[in-house]
């Protein structure tokens, strides 16, 4: 640690630390950044520059760090991008720098700084798409582009999130900060102060300041002790409030682990906090903004302010000689502390021709020249600074001063990031050259060095020496020469004013056309310069030129951080039926419907899925299987109205439905297209039991209640899920009636019939039995509260051993629905009518119902519509697919002419079991009406395969239903 | 003057103080043949191709802000035309053909990337919906090639091929001709390319008001003063709802949030388009490194150009469940665009109730693809007075008649398109 | 994420609400005819400003209420039970 | 019929777990099996002194919750209200018993509600990370209750939110 002060500074000297930088091992103290433990190396070069990639060093001390971006490395994991500044410094951290090549002292990369000429902003829209056009260059420019490199290896940390409510939020624990949340705590409501930073005290960290007789930080830490002791407060360090929303919530991100060499076990990495807060106190302070002169670049040119961090904070000795050149009072302090820490200050350079008030005199105290009314016009150096050169801003000679420091300060910007993120105004002070914040949308208020105010006392309200200092300053136009204004983006002077020149007029034309601002750091050490320049070039004032929308995060927050814990696996909840856990036990493959996860077939000992559906299918159409189908939807309908109710959502009558049976219906949507269906069932004489399909269970539910509560309140009548009290399981095939003979007790099955329903008991549990199939068989709908389904339906299984009963899934189901032509969801797709799916027949009832009227347009009547019909491939045995395109024989030659028109498309296929050949089911232009027995080609151009089909009926089994009805 | 690699060159030696400026400043004259309302992408498209195609020469641009600021300049910039429906796929197409010239013909790279697009299947239902749509696209000529899981493993190796994958993937639709194209350089190239044909782009210039007469309109009330016209051209996007309104019309339209964010830059690590739309979810990375990805809409009506948290927490959380390698990068900036949704997700190109007054809009989240395709055609309708072929079915009336063009199958609300 | 004050149960989280539809529109009889229909489903006054919209407290007490809310605030004006009397 | 299965069969099993090195399990976590629930959803006045909006009462052996505008939850008891829908819901919703120091810790990472005002008694249909849940404020703790298919998730959730503050799962 060459560089080291000998005492001072806020680090724990007897803790030393050891870590990497580009494979170099290093030491540095308990308390450092990555930033300060590098700088008390003398390790000045710590990055390439976005475009040009010149050498560049560490500008500032927090988060509006524009160069030093590092990438993290260690224990399996890559974070590209951290800010050297911000990266606290633990024992064995691993670091290195990014956007060279091969090292970041030779980076060939950096001929691009030779080209710069050819490089100007935005030259990449005026070239590079002739010739080999865009394609050939494209990977060249995208390789070049980037900072760090990412990794696509799962990440290792998990994040988490919390929400908190609070009456005040009090975001940054500088001076103004810790004031406003003491005297908030002090009324007993719940106070939250967050600090970005690991030690509370803000610009006190760094700022030599005494309030109320001790020293800044310590006077700081007693405040948050005297917070911490309150039990209304909590107190967030490493921290930062990134965004601010709607109704007052505030977004923070609690680096949790970070810091630390191993992070405890059952700790998150990172934490969002969602913070609903009565009020908010932004005490985020300023930004201090750069000068610009030609070569600023070079390393060594740092903030001034950041200068006073890396000495009273970090205890670093940033170099031996030291220019500093302001606009501002405040850059003084920094010139005396530099010279107190024993560097040599050359010269103080200050633009101003007279600067007057208490500072010059401190400065000559110290023997500290001052070049007054100059401005720096050179800056030397390469991997490091050598010299500036200063001159009379009214012109005159130049003169070189040697330095290995430029300490900048041309003022301070109000943080005003989350109080225009907030929807709140800003106005330009053009003393201050930066915006103030204006008048609020929502309930936050500013303080401190935040709104521009920089009365240390006055914000406190303690007693304060005699070291406040103005930051208010003119403005200076910078000497010709490569001038940076935004080092993020190495966007320069004369972008700015190219893009002036060639029209790109408003801000964000300038910020979009040049990239001014677009950075990783959004601009915080640039928009102004950026924006001054634009204004000088238009000769118009900075507040006509107008600022970029400000946008979360303040600073980039971490994506794993936002996403929180539910993600993998979990990022989508699992919703699982009471036989869940035996499907899983026994071989079923799963498949997605909704949130559920279904059975989609059992697999037997070297199965294939095919294989195993059509055993399943079969053993159905053969002795008996059965199925889980718990999650059907169940709405529990009663009240006097219900019928009234039932009547106005189904196309179909229930009028007629009699206590103790269901019966099959079908809903439209508002525009009159198929929106669900399912049986509904008469329990009593005002109860029904609807069922609805899987997938449209919720919204079948909402809109349900939507009707009752907007369309028809005068209905009464309510509905209630039931679906999670029941579970269902469908027992079907010619022998489920023997095999619920052996289980049910409480009734005679043969009284049972086609479409009853019936309270049994299975073991004495109350269950409903509904003689339903949706299989075509003999088949019955078994439902029982959950909990007992597992019991039930082992019984079962072990009570048909005899019958040879079998589950079966999702698969089999499906073969066995094509075989009887019914619609599910790929039929019933949205864009489909009753008519258009066989079942028209079904909404000739007399009675309005929701969508008869929009189900009456003319496209939606048309003879022509595709409607549902059945295929089988004329040679009995070519397998279908779903996806393919129903086409006329002289569509399908080898080299058709395109655009060829589609008539329609398979929607869903399966072998058939009972069939004995695969068979599809179809939308087809014209349906049945107009195509039975005609010749189709089911193409899938993509798949290379056409099947030669016949139309027929999509009732391919048993059509007349005599089966299910025996 | 003409941009190419010599005059580059040439300006190089002269200090870049040669260039001409993109697009002038002018004035609002008090009348204009064909007044375009909104500079996005649509509106410069149209103006350009009235009077390249047409030779339509008295024409001029409004834009209440900065040309490029509405959608054009926030979305994800994704360009593609795998589309189901043969009216929407034939349509993209050709707004895809043009794509393939459209930085030779503005003389300006739009940086249009074909790097390929693919939409990712899940389930089996989810293979046959998106077979079904390959098909379509080749029956239309477009291309689409089906991957399965192992050449989606090969195409992207970046996503989760793992047993930690709530949603395996099973397969992909991909356009290879798809790819993205830089969104505010489209803009800006139309901008230069319609200036230079004449076009008066006027900027800062809010249309507050039609003057309509005897079912015709006859001009506009702006912030810049009245402007007279025979015909009004409105792509204002988000906005159509609005300024239908002012002009006495109800649409079938509703204004929705869409957010979108970017990353901070990192060397390419994502060389396709990538949408998980069982996570409504989507990625690609920008030329300057950003990640570049979004969701779905916020769900309620919204004309506030700004982002939220749980929509943006939701996208994190698919994006790093499908492409884990996003988790420990950074998000740089998040912000929202205000979408024209449409009742059946496909927009609306035709003329209005009011005579002389014509609608482009109802974008929904893809309008940015069809930028080139929606100035063509719209142009032609404004010029001739009657659609283009390939605009024939975007009317309004079919909403009414029901010849909807519902890709998805949604009902009419347009939070599900 | 704004906050809805639901009539039953108090400010709550947007997210867990449901957004429905805009509340202006009334359900025309069935034999409104083809215009009535075609108004209520397909048209919107799509205001920018005060907006009447319905929506459900799905992951709370799933009641319907009216919210009026600003399009470009989203700042809740009001909020009622949608069924009278609740 | 044997006892009805839990929903949480191959999810619980007794014991401590999680960060314990900070004075003990911050959360003790049980599922409350065996109750006997009942949804009462009226269209008109029930004739019964049940409880408003957010509350819950007792009632004969049990209590009632009011979980929406006419809509009640009873818990093991029973009622005969007037024009009102009863059923059963026993099996349809998982009831979890959380009490501890933690309590509030591990609900706020996925509950947006003020749970700082949340006191006995009180009762929130609210949501739980990404399930639709119900609070009931019971002394020292909450009664969770959740939808049977998610109870599982739930319950995964749950105690991966607390495992930083150390959980226990009594033996039942
Ligand atoms: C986050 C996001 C992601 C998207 N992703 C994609 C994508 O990946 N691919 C894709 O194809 N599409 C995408 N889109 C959609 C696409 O951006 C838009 O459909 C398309 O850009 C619309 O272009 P436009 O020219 O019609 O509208 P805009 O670019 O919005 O232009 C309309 C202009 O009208 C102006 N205007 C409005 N009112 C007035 C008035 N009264 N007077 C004068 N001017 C007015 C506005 O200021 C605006 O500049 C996305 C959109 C968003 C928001
Ligand atoms: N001498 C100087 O150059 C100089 C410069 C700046 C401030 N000051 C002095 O500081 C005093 C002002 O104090 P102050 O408290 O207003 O400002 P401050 O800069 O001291 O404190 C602001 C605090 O807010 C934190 N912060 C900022 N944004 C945040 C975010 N989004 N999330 C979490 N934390 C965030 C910062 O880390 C910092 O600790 C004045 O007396 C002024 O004179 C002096
Ligand atoms: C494809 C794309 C890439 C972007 N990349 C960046 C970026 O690298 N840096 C940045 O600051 N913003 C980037 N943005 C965001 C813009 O700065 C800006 O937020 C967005 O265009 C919306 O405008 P607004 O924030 O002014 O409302 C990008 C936007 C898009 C659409
Ligand atoms: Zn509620």
């Amino acid at each position: 640690m060459s560089n080291r002060l000998a005492d001072g500074g806020l680090i724990d000297r007897g803790r030393r630390l050891r870590f990497r930088f580009d494979g170099r091992g290093y030491e540095g103290f308990q308390g450092d950044t990555l930033a300060s433990a590098l700088l008390a190396n003398g390790a000045r070069l710590v990055g390439r520059s976005f475009k040009y990639h010149r050498p560049r060093g560490v500008f500032a001390a927090g988060v509006e760090e524009p160069n030093a971006l590092v990438t993290l490395l260690g224990q399996g994991r890559r974070e590209p991008n951290a800010r050297a500044t911000t990266t606290e410094l633990y024992d064995g951290l691993v670091a290195e720098s990014q956007n060279r090549w091969p090292a970041l002292s030779v980076d060939l990369m950096a001929v691009n700084g030779l080209l710069a000429p050819l490089l100007p902003a935005g030259f990449y829209y005026k070239t590079l798409f002739g010739g080999p056009g865009w394609r050939f260059f494209e990977p060249w420019v995208r390789r070049a582009a980037g900072l760090g490199k990412g990794s696509t290896a799962p990440d290792l940390d998990r994040y988490d999130h919390k929400y908190a409510h609070c009456e005040v939020l009090v975001v940054g624990a500088g001076p103004a900060g810790l004031a406003a949340a003491l005297q908030a705590a002090d009324g007993g409501e719940r106070v939250m102060l967050v600090e970005q930073e690991p030690r509370v005290g803000g610009s006190l960290l760094w700022d030599r300041r005494t309030l109320d007789g001790r020293d800044g930080p310590a006077w700081a830490e007693a405040q948050a002790q005297a917070l911490a002791a309150m039990d209304n407060v909590t107190l967030l360090r490493r921290t930062s409030a990134f965004g601010y929303y709607d109704d007052n919530l505030v977004a923070l991100v609690e680096r949790r682990t970070d810091h630390l060499a191993a992070a405890p076990a059952f700790t998150t990495r990172q934490r969002v906090w969602w913070v609903r807060a009565k009020r908010v106190v932004l005490a985020t302070g300023a930004i201090e903004q750069p000068l610009l002169f030609p070569d600023n670049d070079r390393p060594g040119v740092m903030l001034a302010g950041a200068a006073r961090a890396y000495l009273n904070r970090w205890a670093v000795k940033l170099g031996s000689r030291a220019v500093v050149y302001t606009n501002n009072d405040t850059a003084y302090a920094c010139a005396l502390d530099l010279a107190a820490a024993g560097i040599e200050v050359a010269a103080l350079v200050d633009l101003r021709p007279a600067p007057d008030g208490p500072w010059p005199a401190r400065l000559a105290e110290a023997g500290i020249a001052l070049l007054a009314g100059h401005r720096l016009v050179g800056c030397r150096g390469g991997q490091s600074v050598h010299g500036v050169e200063a001159a009379p801003v009214n012109g005159g000679a130049a003169k070189p001063l040697g330095c290995d420091l430029v300490a900048v300060s041309g003022g301070w910007a109000p943080a005003v990031h989350l109080h225009a993120q907030a929807g709140g105004r800003l106005g330009y002070d053009e003393a201050l050259g930066a915006y103030r914040p204006g008048p609020v949308r929502q309930a936050h208020e500013s303080v401190g060095a935040a709104t521009g105010m920089f009365e240390l006392g006055q914000i406190t309200g303690a007693t304060v020496d005699d070291g406040d200092a103005s930051p208010v300053g003119p403005g200076v136009e910078p000497a010709p020469g490569k001038v940076f204004v935004d080092l993020a983006d190495d966007v320069t002077a004369a972008d700015v004013e190219l893009a002036q020149r060639e029209g790109y007029r408003s801000v964000e034309h300038l910020k979009r056309y040049t990239t001014l601002g677009m950075g990783a750091d959004q601009g915080k050490t640039s928009n102004l310069a950026g924006q001054s320049l634009s204004a000088k070039a238009r000769a118009e004032s900075n507040a006509a030129v107008g600022y970029p929308s400000f946008r979360p995060p303040y600073a980039p927050v971490t994506i794993g951080a936002l996403a929180g814990a539910d993600v993998g696996l979990r990022f989508v909840p699992q919703r699982r039926t009471a036989l869940d856990d035996w499907h899983r036990r026994h071989g079923a493959i799963f498949v997605d419907a909704g949130h559920w996860r279904r059975p989609r077939a059992y697999l037997r000992n070297g199965e294939t899925l095919e294989d195993a559906y059509v055993r399943e299918a079969a053993h159905v159409r053969q002795s008996v299987g059965i199925a889980d189908i718990s999650t059907l939807g169940k709405i529990d309908i009663q009240g006097p109205d219900s019928l009234e109710l039932l009547q106005r959502v189904y196309v179909n009558d229930f009028a007629s439905l009699k206590v103790g049976r269901a019966r099959y219906g079908l809903m439209l949507r508002e525009d009159g297209l198929a929106g669900d269906d399912g049986t509904t069932a008469r329990l009593g004489e005002h109860h029904y039991l609807m069922t609805t399909t899987t997938g449209h269970a919720e919204h079948t539910l909402s809109r349900l209640e939507y009707h009752l509560a907007v369309d028809w309140p005068e209905l009464r009548c309510v509905v209630t899920s039931v679906t999670e009290q029941w579970a269902a399981i469908a027992v079907a095939g010619p022998s489920s009636r023997d095999l619920l003979r052996e289980v049910l007790d409480g009734v005679d099955l043969d009284d049972v019939p086609f479409l009853a329903v019936a309270d049994v008991t299975l073991d004495g549990v109350a269950c409903r039995l509904f003689r339903i199939s949706y299989s075509g068989e003999l088949a019955y709908e078994l439902h029982l509260p959950a909990g007992f389904a597992e019991a039930a339906w082992t019984r079962l299984l072990s009570a048909g051993d005899g019958l040879g009963v079998a589950p079966y899934g999702m698969e089999a189901m499906g073969a066995l629905r094509i075989e009887k032509g019914h619609v599910t969801h790929a039929e019933m797709n949205g864009q489909t009518g009753a008519a258009d799916l066989g079942l028209g027949r079904m909404a000739k009832a007399a009675k309005p119902h929701v969508g008869r009227a929009m189900s009456q347009r003319p496209a939606l009547t048309d003879a022509e519509r595709p409607a549902l019909i059945g295929l089988v491939p004329t040679d009995g045995t070519t397998d279908f697919k779903g996806g393919m395109h129903l086409l006329r024989e002289a569509d399908v030659t080898p080299a058709p002419s395109l655009p060829v028109d589609s008539l329609g498309h398979v929607t869903s296929w399966s072998y058939s079991p009972a069939l004995g050949m695969p068979i599809a089911l179809a939308l087809l232009n014209g349906g049945l009406a107009a195509n039975d027995g005609a010749t189709v080609y089911a193409h899938d151009p993509m798949g290379g395969r056409v099947v030669r089909a016949r139309v027929v009926s999509p009732h391919f089994y048993d059509p007349k239903g005599e089966r299910q009805r025996g | 003057m003409r941009y190419s690699a010599w005059s580059l060159l040439r300006e190089a030696f002269g200090g870049h103080r040669g260039w001409s400026r993109v697009w002038r400043d002018p004035e609002p004259q008090a009348r204009y043949d064909i007044v375009i309302v909104g500079a996005g992408g649509h509106g410069l498209a149209t103006a350009y191709y009235l009077a390249k195609n047409h030779g339509v020469r008295s024409i001029a641009v409004l834009e209440k802000g900065w040309l490029g600021g509405g959608n054009t300049g926030r979305n994800t910039t994704i360009v593609r035309s795998n589309y189901l429906l043969p009216e929407n796929n034939r349509f993209y197409e050709w707004s895809l053909q043009l794509w393939e010239g459209l930085s030779q013909d503005l003389n300006f790279n739009v940086m249009f990337s074909q790097r390929g697009v693919v939409m990712l299947a899940h389930g089996p239902d989810q293979v046959d919906a998106l077979t079904r749509r390959g098909n379509s696209m080749r029956l239309n000529g477009i291309d689409a090639e089906w991957l399965d899981r192992q050449a989606m493993q090969d195409f992207v190796p970046q996503l989760d091929y793992s047993d930690q994958a709530r949603f395996p993937i099973a397969g992909g639709l991909l356009q290879p001709r798809g790819g993205t194209a830089r969104h505010d350089a489209v803009a800006w190239g139309f901008a230069r390319a319609a200036d230079s044909l004449g076009v008066d782009i006027i900027q800062n210039c809010e249309v507050t008001g039609f003057n309509i007469q005897g079912g015709r309109v006859r001009g506009l009330d702006t912030t810049r003063g009245y402007i007279s016209c025979e015909k009004v051209g409105l792509a204002v996007a988000g906005h159509t709802g609005h300024l239908a309104g002012l002009a006495g019309l109800r649409l079938p339209i509703e204004s929705h949030v869409l957010q979108a964010c970017v990353s901070e830059p990192v060397k390419p690590m994502f060389d396709t388009v990538v949408s998980f739309g069982r996570g409504h979810f989507y990625v690609s990375q920008s030329d300057k490194g950003g990640m570049v990805f979004g969701g779905d809409l916020d769900g309620y009506n919204s004309y506030a150009q700004r982002g939220n948290l749980p929509m943006m927490s939701h996208v994190a959380a698919a994006g790093v469940s499908m492409f884990p390698g996003l988790s420990r990068l950074k998000l740089l900036r998040h912000w929202g665009g205000i979408m024209d949704m449409t009742m059946d997700g496909s927009p609306i190109i035709t003329e209005s109730p009011v005579g002389g007054l014509y609608i482009n809009g109802g974008w929904c989240y893809g309008g940015f693809k069809a930028t080139p395709g929606s100035g063509w055609v719209f142009a032609h309708t404004l010029a001739t007075g009657k659609p283009h072929p390939l605009n024939e079915p975007f009317t309004l009336d079919r909403f009414r008649t029901g010849h909807l063009l519902n890709e998805g199958g949604g009902g009419p609300v347009p939070n599900v398109h | 994420m704004f906050l809805i004050p639901c009539p039953h149960c108090g400010p709550r989280a947007q997210t867990e609400f449901h957004y429905g539809d805009d509340a202006r529109r009334t359900r025309p009889a069935d034999d409104a005819g083809a215009d009535a229909w075609f108004d209520f489903t397909y048209q919107r006054d799509n205001p920018k400003g005060p907006h009447r919209e319905y929506w459900q407290h799905v992951a709370g007490c799933r009641a319907w209420i009216v919210v009026e809310r600003d399009t470009v605030t989203h700042e809740i004006l009001s909020a009622a039970p949608a069924k009278a009397g609740t | 019929m044997a006892d009805a299965t839990s929903a949480l069969t191959i999810v619980t099993f007794p014991g401590r777990f999680g960060r314990l090195d900070q004075g003990g399990p911050g959360l003790i976590l049980r599922e409350r099996r065996g109750l006997r629930l009942t949804e009462v959803a009226a269209w008109d006045a029930t004739g019964l002194d049940l409880p408003g909006p957010n509350a819950s009462a007792p009632l004969g052996d049990g209590v009632a919750l009011n979980i929406g505008p006419d809509r009640w939850l009873l818990v093991d008891t029973e009622a005969s209200p007037d024009n009102a829908a009863v059923v059963d819901q026993s099996h349809g919703r998982v009831v979890l018993r959380l009490t501890g120091a933690a309590v509030r810790e591990v609900l706020s990472k996925g509950c947006p509600i003020d749970l700082d005002r949340f006191a006995q008694g009180d009762v929130a249909a609210t949501r739980l990370g990404p399930f639709a849940t119900l609070l009931h404020g019971i002394e020292g703790g909450v009664d969770l209750y959740v939808a049977r298919g998610y109870a599982q998730a739930c319950w995964e959730w749950l105690t991966d939110a607390a495992g930083e503050y150390g959980y226990e799962v009594p033996i039942p």
